[in-house]
């Protein structure tokens, strides 16, 4: 199996409400050195092993389907077995 | 009695709570903002539904965190009547004081409708107005509403008869159908369903009165 | 960061990128600056004088509407109309199209259409009740549509519920020209207890201008196609124009506002959202109609980001904003109250007398132009109009359908997705937060009733483009007669309408003529009706490769019902109950959905609207609600009188046994003006005597959930769990 | 500034209907050698240099607050600064 890692984050200029929220809860647990909280998605994605063109089609599958190009921007990793 | 409608930023249908014991059992109510640190003079204390704090992390997480919560475990703790709707079910799981997690609907989407319940235990201060295997219509609105625990905590919620409400239709895919949950000790309930929005036949059913009911019955029973 | 220079932006005739033309610029230049607009001027301008702000290609048109009545408190020009209610109660309504934002960005675009919606109310003061939609797209036929759909029906609800207001009606049709450019309409209603209130001036000298709710960012900057590679390195970060909304925000914002207005209308002067071109238009049009100059300094206003310039600023349509004029003696409590929300509020700015729109940033005087150059000073277009060669073709066409077996068209058009349930959809909705909401989706208007009065309040979105594009005058009055049978039908009196007209491109001669012909027909039928046109919306150029959508005007009526025990719903309610059809059934197939079924297009002329006798028949029926004698009113619409039987036996788990002077093609006619009510026997003497004139006796209610049905030319039976499959799950299975 | 890459999952005795759903959209849109899918969330915590006890405060953050140990596991990387 090939487990691929993907991260999707709200691009910078994209207003994070989720992560503002987590912050000032976090603020109000008493932990106050936190310059700022960002929320983002991460997922596993499980291929078989034998997979040809595993980068570019998981490339599509993220710009496709995880993450939204107008708002988002991803990362992945292939991890080369898991 | 005399309630407590605790508000946390964003709860949304605190009024609706309000409304169905002021002008459905005709009790004392008010609001207690998040802020406050004592239910004092309280008898009740009810959490109403909505998105509190926009449910951005995960429904009722950061709510936990608000000031008034210590109080409403110290007064949980008292054995005094605990009630979380909706997003109050969400909050009261967060916080510990009930069991188990609801997390999004199995088919990921929101869900609005008028569902039938059974009721499965009528030994609850939340459910001695309703006859024993009453079938009862109730609105619900969640998009994280399938109730989850583990097999262990399963069978202690069996073993101690702590369900209190079943899905007559598994709507949301929660296991053993659960829809609300007691505590051990009876006095917290949690229930996904909104019996606020359903204390008149004109908005399409009456059967949520006999809950509000049934604990002002408790009270005068434990009176007496 | 270089901004271009006022030269250059002569020469290069930058301007026009921004959509002003050489004689907009030269009027500015020349007339009314008498110098040369620097970049953050001709900015301003080009927002100010869009369409969107501006109306200036379709001003004319729309006053051609009606807009007073003995009820009216409020109308067009505001952020939302007002109608007077009684007991010193209001109802604020208005709708708004979020089309091009939902077409880039699904989800935010339908989610911020209906938070800037709700601004739109609670800034007139009201406290919003119930929101509805009007959505339209390209057919089901493949993945991009089907998120599409997915996406903005899951924003309208993931913002409605999250700030709890209930859903409660709306609708959702698929035609094949809406497939690039799909219409996504928000409505909101909000009820005034404060009729009093005067929102939206700034006026007063000193009076100070205070901003409150989210932060600026470089949101939905969408004009900047300057703002291109010459002066930015940084292009990819700053190109991100898609707003995002956030309910959570919005929630505090309105309770805030509503609260303020209730308990301390005299802090402040005037309260306005920020939408469209956010702080320019909010403020400028706040002085403007106040008579009154105002100083604003940037620096003070919250930012997200870094480094935004004036333009910028200005300019931006980050959400869940607004600003307010506060009397300087209260400005500490106004700063106060809002931090008990946890809600930003900071001042910004003054009002002046100058009857100048100054802004400062780091210290340098970066615009100072007349206010009402802005706002009143736009020049007003008269469009070229020309009537489509189509419909002159087409005039004599009359289609007639083919029936080989009544069971199988009847079974095929109640799946069709135009008339199929949308509960699929409207699930998803909460259309029950607040604990009002008396008439859930489903039925032919959402109800809310006003808690602690006897009242309630009546509202529907409706419009059928496809009419409207075989002959824009008469599509424009059945969408509003339509309309008003929702609200009749549901035992409420029409009281007024906003709408929202989608057109094509008013440079477009025949896209102008459209708009002109149904703008007419909307205002003779709002005429016939006594329901003035209070707010709405221009949404034009919605075309793809310069095709036009239909002419799609969306009508909003609300009504007032005075008694909730009026309130009527549309399906069966006992087995026995008499169904009577109301109204005179004629072949009007043109425009229908059969039509679109069996011919796959739309063909012909509409027979013209006997105003007269809508209005009678409405009457009819209004009466007949108030004396207590329907059990269950429908109007009759798409697919006509087979699939008004049918949605009111499915909703209702029960069957029907009719006999009709109809043939099995009429049974799918479109013919208006008509209604289907159901009467207990006991009733049916009284029932008849009223009614007189045009109806027929049908049948009878069934405990038996089968459709038995006897045409002039056709015995059938129709299985009443085959038609509730078709009809229920035909959505689902489209959408998977 | 000390970033903190916090990574949320569901435990697998959890139906993970988003991951779900996912996984039969990547296999409408053609990739079929998928096993399968799980989706969770992914925080991004910038927290002030001087940070003492950096790892105990984030590991009850996520304790307290950014997980709910019911239902999800969790496990973060201090990035030694960004
Ligand atoms: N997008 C939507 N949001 C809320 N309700 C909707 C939506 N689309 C349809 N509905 C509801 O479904 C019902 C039927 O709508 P429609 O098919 O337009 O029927 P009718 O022709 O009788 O007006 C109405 O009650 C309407 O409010
Ligand atoms: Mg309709």
């Amino acid at each position: 199996m090939k487990l691929v890692k993907v991260y999707v984050t709200l691009k910078n200029s994209v207003l994070d409400a989720q992560g503002e929220a987590i912050k000032s809860a976090i603020n109000t647990m008493g932990y106050r050195k936190l310059n700022d909280v960002h929320m983002g998605k991460y997922f596993e994605l499980n291929f078989a092993d034998d997979y040809q063109g595993l980068e570019e089609d998981v490339d599509k599958i993220c710009d496709d389907l995880l993450a939204n190009p107008n708002i988002e921007t991803y990362r992945f990793e292939i991890m080369e077995d898991a | 009695m005399k309630f407590a409608v605790v508000n946390f930023p964003g709860s949304n249908c605190d009024m609706d709570l309000y409304y169905a014991i002021r002008d459905g059992i005709n009790e004392q109510v008010e609001l207690v903002d998040y802020r406050a640190t004592s239910l004092d003079g309280f008898d009740g204390v009810l959490i109403p539904g909505g998105f509190s704090y926009g449910d951005y992390l995960r429904s009722g997480a950061i709510a936990v965190h608000a000031p008034i919560v210590k109080e409403i475990i110290r007064f949980a703790n008292d054995g005094k009547i605990v009630l979380g709707i909706c997003n109050g079910f969400q909050i009261l799981t967060e916080l510990g004081l009930l069991p188990g997690a609801l997390v999004r609907n199995e088919k990921g989407r929101f869900i609005c409708e008028t569902v039938e319940l059974e009721v499965v235990n009528t030994q609850t201060p939340f459910t001695n107005e309703y006859q024993a295997n009453e079938t009862i219509k109730v609105p619900v609105a969640h998009g994280e509403g399938r109730y989850y625990c583990d097999n262990e905590t399963l069978s202690q919620l069996e073993e101690n008869e702590q369900i209190v409400f079943r899905y007559k239709n598994n709507i949301n895919g929660s296991v053993a159908l659960i829809a609300g949950v007691t505590n051990k000790q009876k006095n917290v309930l949690g229930m996904m369903p909104h019996p606020e929005r359903a204390l008149e036949e004109i908005v399409g059913s009456n059967d949520g009165l006999n809950l509000f009911q049934s604990i002002i019955n408790n009270q005068v029973r434990v009176n007496n | 960061m270089t901004e271009p220079t006022a030269k250059q932006i002569r020469e290069e005739k930058l301007y026009q990128q921004w959509g002003l033309t050489d004689s907009e610029y030269e009027l500015i230049s020349q007339k009314i600056l008498k110098r040369l607009p620097n970049y953050t001027e001709t900015g301003l301008y080009s927002v100010m004088w869009s369409e969107h702000c501006s109306y200036k290609n379709s001003k004319k048109v729309l006053r051609k509407m009606p807009n007073k009545s003995n009820r009216v408190i409020a109308g067009p020009g505001e952020d939302a109309g007002i109608l007077d209610i009684g007991d010193n109660q209001a109802v604020v309504f208005k709708a708004e199209s979020h089309n091009h934002p939902s077409a880039v960005e699904p989800y935010q675009g339908a989610a911020t259409g209906v938070g800037g919606i709700i601004r739109d109310i609670f800034s007139m003061g009201a406290q919003p009740i119930a929101l509805l939609n009007s959505l339209k797209f390209g057919p089901l036929k493949d993945g991009k549509t089907k998120h599409l759909v997915n996406e903005v029906v899951a924003g309208i609800g993931g913002y409605g519920n999250c700030i709890g207001l209930p859903t409660v009606g709306g609708e959702i049709s698929f035609e094949d020209c809406y497939e690039h450019n799909p219409l996504v309409n928000a409505m909101c209603v909000g009820l005034l207890n404060n009729v009093e209130f005067k929102h939206g001036t700034a006026s007063g000298t000193d009076n100070l201008i205070v901003y409150v709710g989210a932060k600026t960012g470089r949101d939905g900057i969408h004009g900047a196609t300057f703002a291109s590679d010459e002066f930015t390195d940084t292009k990819n970060k700053q190109r991100s124009a898609v707003q995002v909304g956030n309910p959570f925000i919005e929630k505090l914002l309105m309770d805030a506002c509503v609260e303020i207005i209730e308990k301390h209308s005299d802090w402040i002067l005037g309260i306005q959202d920020m939408g469209a071109a956010g702080l320019v238009s909010s403020t400028a049009e706040m002085a403007s109609k106040a008579g009154s100059g105002l100083i604003l300094n940037l620096d003070n206003v919250p930012q997200r980001e870094i480094q935004m310039t004036a333009y910028e600023m200005m300019l931006s349509e980050s959400q869940e904003r607004m600003v307010l004029c506060v009397k300087p003696q209260f400005v500490n409590d106004v700063l106060e109250f809002f931090k008990r929300f946890e809600l930003d509020a900071v001042v910004i700015g003054r009002v002046t007398d100058d009857q100048q729109y100054k802004i400062y940033q780091h210290e340098n005087l970066v615009t100072d132009i007349p206010v009402d150059s802005l706002t009143e000073l736009v020049p007003e277009y008269d469009r070229l109009e020309k009537k489509p060669a189509r419909i002159e073709e087409q005039k004599d066409y009359q289609f007639i359908p083919q029936i080989d077996s009544l069971k199988n068209t009847w079974l095929t058009m109640l799946s069709r997705p135009n008339i199929a349930s949308k509960k699929y959809f409207y699930q998803t909705y909460d259309s029950q937060v607040r604990a009002n909401t008396l008439v859930r989706p489903g039925s032919d208007a959402g109800v809310v009733r006003i808690r602690g009065t006897k009242k309630a309040i009546a509202m529907t979105n409706d419009s059928n483009s496809k009419y409207v594009y075989l002959n824009p005058y008469v599509g424009g009055q059945i969408a509003v007669m339509e309309a008003a049978r929702n609200i009749v039908a549901s035992g409420g009196e029409p009281i007024g309408i906003t709408d929202c007209l989608n057109y094509g491109n008013p440079e477009n001669p025949e896209a102008f003529w459209e708009l002109d012909q149904s703008v007419e027909g909307i205002a003779s039928a709002c005429e016939k009706l006594d329901t003035p046109v209070i707010s709405g919306n221009v949404s034009l150029y919605n075309e793809y490769n310069d095709v036009s959508i239909y002419p799609s005007p969306m009508i909003g009526m609300v009504g007032l019902i005075s008694d909730i025990e009026q309130v009527t719903t549309s399906y069966f309610k006992d087995a026995g109950d008499l169904i009577y059809l109301i109204g005179q059934t004629q072949d009007d197939f043109n425009g229908s959905e059969i039509q679109m079924e069996q011919l796959g297009q739309l063909k012909g002329d509409l027979r013209s609207l006997d105003l007269e006798k809508e209005k009678l028949h409405q009457d009819i029926v209004k009466y007949a609600i108030k004396q207590g004698l329907l059990k269950s009113c429908h109007d009759l619409s798409e697919g006509g009188l087979a699939i008004a039987l049918s949605k009111a036996a499915l909703d209702s788990g029960l069957g029907f046994e009719i006999t009709t002077r109809l043939n099995s093609a009429q049974m799918f006619s479109e013919t208006q003006s008509r209604f289907l009510v159901t009467v207990s026997p006991d009733k049916q003497e009284d029932f008849e005597k009223l009614i007189q004139g045009e109806f027929e006796l049908l049948g009878q209610v069934s405990e038996n959930p089968d459709f038995k049905v006897t045409t002039t030319n056709e015995i059938v039976v129709i299985d009443g769990q085959e038609a509730a499959n078709d009809w229920m799950e035909a959505m689902a299975c489209l959408m998977k």
